[in-house]
């Protein structure tokens, strides 16, 4: 491209001198031949990568190429394809259909034109070739930089740079403190400090039980004998205790027990009564 | 040795001795964590001066500065086993896109090469460390915007993004300008057409629908 | 040396390059390999000369030419990054021991926790700085045993050992209550197990023994 601060022209008029180099690499194809196209599709990326490459061959500023011929050009390109029965993506062909439009629109009189114009469109396609030859180019001056570890190299044996961790510890005096009352309190000589629970005393379990069976007349539930009042604590307590003192009694052959099924309710009666 | 003024002081040593030692390009401020915050400029500033000439450079790339061999020794160094990945074209064009336009969605990059760009391709960039997602584009969509690394500079031996080749020139040229915009220009440039404003007009008989992701590009942050 | 401020030639340059690049030490006879055969021997004699001052050297080790950086700089080449942590329950507990009972050997801080410690406890107690090896008990075996260092009562603040709570002081402050405390206060960092109401259902009937003066110390204690 000339200078920058121009207006762009139109894509009309002789060749102009341009200062970046347009032949950058691009696809393997013979340039110095524009009547033989080599069929490479592989080797293109969409249809837009092959209008570039028809186009460069023009040998013209990319603002001064012309659409007709490229067009002619693309559609031969198709035509090729076809006779040798390649299959074209769907896009290749979508634009193939656009660019017969395009030249169709181009060479009719300019008073039946509609809306874009066809000159607008010749024009977007032709900024959208030279955006992707502006880049094609940058990319392969990009590649032939002076590239680290291929033409520059770092060292090859770097001694490498440290990180060392330091440490700071943490510690504040109550947890020092008390880490070594928990020591003190945990290896303590186990001392069983029983806590005054609520209790009924197998004792006690056995004076109720058998006061109570004494004045019973039939079976009893083990759970009538429980005191009616008690709370929680002391219900599991004495129901314990008598249900040993149940089982002491049987033992010494003064109640007799009953179960019907496992779990079911344990039933007692005095011996004296029910024995005999 | 003919003169004390041409040994180095201790802190230039010091800087010296860092680079050579790193396994990675150093900032600065790296630098100067190794030597207790010390303003390390113009030791950096004294071993660019004198590396220039030798068969090793003292280089800054963005804000990294590493030794590295001088460009003209390649041909002793250039090793049998090619180290540099081979970039297949498609890559290598992304790449070159996102350089020049960044930060720039996927779309951005398609309209540009007028077509698909497959994941791997970027992929591979961001993978070679060269090209990272640059958080997204507040726009429909929320697309993902990519932006190169400081890699991409060190690898590329570029100082800055402003020393990407013929950036200046292309952005003379409005090639770094979206499409749409250059076509407003061209159409205020052409007297006897029509409306430019209808210029919008065609997108349905463009193959490669043009809908202008790239208006938003952010040409300003290229200079950045 | 006068050449030694101007610029080097480039078989100089190209030695530089070579060592520079290489990944292990070479000799003459490798380095010559990359540069036709070419005698390097008044290069590197240059070479060894000029980096001599500087912060990274030119050294030969028997026949092996390599740059390595001056041995006086290999303190800049680290850094060290201070990270604070906290102590261990078992490290503190290790250190408590050693501060009540010191000299103490390892053995009889496990007897005194009743739980193995392990060697880093002890490690980790030294690097801090508060613990240190103070001689061998002279019992069978020979064990080291360890004592405090002056760093541990700058640390923690205390003019002496003496300054430390006695076990009344300790009893007073709740410190010794029975292990379920301690053992509570462990489980707490479990998720929450067992089930609540059981837990619940006992301190309000029975009548407690052991009153808990230690309430408002817990929080403390926890939240620190």
């Amino acid at each position: 491209m000339s200078a920058g601060g121009e207006p762009q022209e139109l894509p009309l008029g002789p060749a102009a001198p341009s200062d970046i180099d347009w032949d950058a690499p691009a696809p393997e194809i013979d340039r110095d031949d524009p009547a033989r196209l080599y069929i490479d599709i592989d080797g293109f990326e969409g249809p837009l990568d092959i209008l570039l490459d028809l186009a460069r061959r023009q040998k013209v500023d990319l603002r001064r190429i012309s659409i007709l011929e490229l067009v002619d050009q693309y559609l031969e390109f198709i035509d090729r394809a076809g006779e040798m029965k390649l299959e074209l993506a769907a896009d290749y062909l979508v634009m193939a259909a656009w660019l017969a439009y395009l030249k169709s629109a181009l060479l009719l009189p300019k008073e039946e034109q509609e809306d874009p114009s066809p000159e607008e469109l010749a024009l977007r396609l032709q900024l959208r070739l030279q955006r992707l030859a502006a880049m094609r180019e940058a990319a392969a001056r990009l590649m032939t930089r002076d590239r680290l570890g291929r033409d520059v190299f770092m060292r090859g044996a770097p001694e490498g740079l440290r990180v060392m961790k330091k440490r700071a510890w943490q510690c504040e005096w109550f947890d020092l403190v008390q880490a070594y009352g928990q020591v003190k309190a945990r290896t303590a000589p186990v001392v069983h400090m029983v806590r005054e629970r609520l209790v009924m005393t197998l004792e006690s379990a056995l004076s109720r039980v058998s006061s109570m069976l004494g004045v019973a007349l039939d079976w009893m539930e083990l759970k009538q004998f429980l005191p009616p009042h008690a709370d929680p604590q002391l219900k599991k307590s004495a129901l314990a205790s008598s249900f040993v003192a149940a089982l002491e009694l049987a033992k010494q052959g003064k109640a007799e027990l009953a179960q019907e099924e496992t779990f079911g309710p344990l039933r007692l009666r005095s011996m004296k009564r029910g024995g005999n | 040795m003919s003169s004390a003024s041409s040994d180095p002081d201790d802190l230039v040593r010091a800087v010296e001795a860092i680079l050579f030692a790193a396994e990675q390009p150093l900032t600065r401020e790296d630098i100067a964590e190794y030597l207790n915050g010390a303003d390390v400029r113009d030791a950096l500033a004294e071993l660019e001066e004198t590396y220039r000439t030798r068969g090793v450079n003292l280089v800054k790339r963005g804000k990294l500065w590493h030794f590295q061999t001088a460009p003209d020794m390649a041909n002793f160094l250039r090793r049998e086993r090619e180290e540099v990945r081979r970039l297949s074209r498609a890559a290598t064009e992304c790449l070159a896109i996102i350089a020049y336009h960044e930060p720039v969605s996927r779309a951005e990059i398609e309209s540009i090469r007028g077509v698909q760009t497959a994941k791997g391709t970027l992929d591979v960039l961001m993978e070679a460390g060269w090209v990272r997602a640059a958080g997204r584009r507040e726009v429909p969509g929320r697309p993902v915007i990519y932006a190169t690394t400081p890699e991409f500079l060190t690898h590329f031996g570029l100082a800055s993004r402003r020393d990407l080749p013929g950036l200046a020139e292309l952005r003379a040229a409005g090639l770094l300008d979206p499409v749409e915009e250059a076509m407003e220009r061209e159409m205020e440039a052409r007297p006897d057409e029509e409306n430019p404003a209808e210029a919008d007009s065609d997108p349905d008989i463009v193959p490669e629908t043009v809908t202008d992701p790239t208006r938003s590009l952010d040409m300003g942050d290229q200079s950045a």
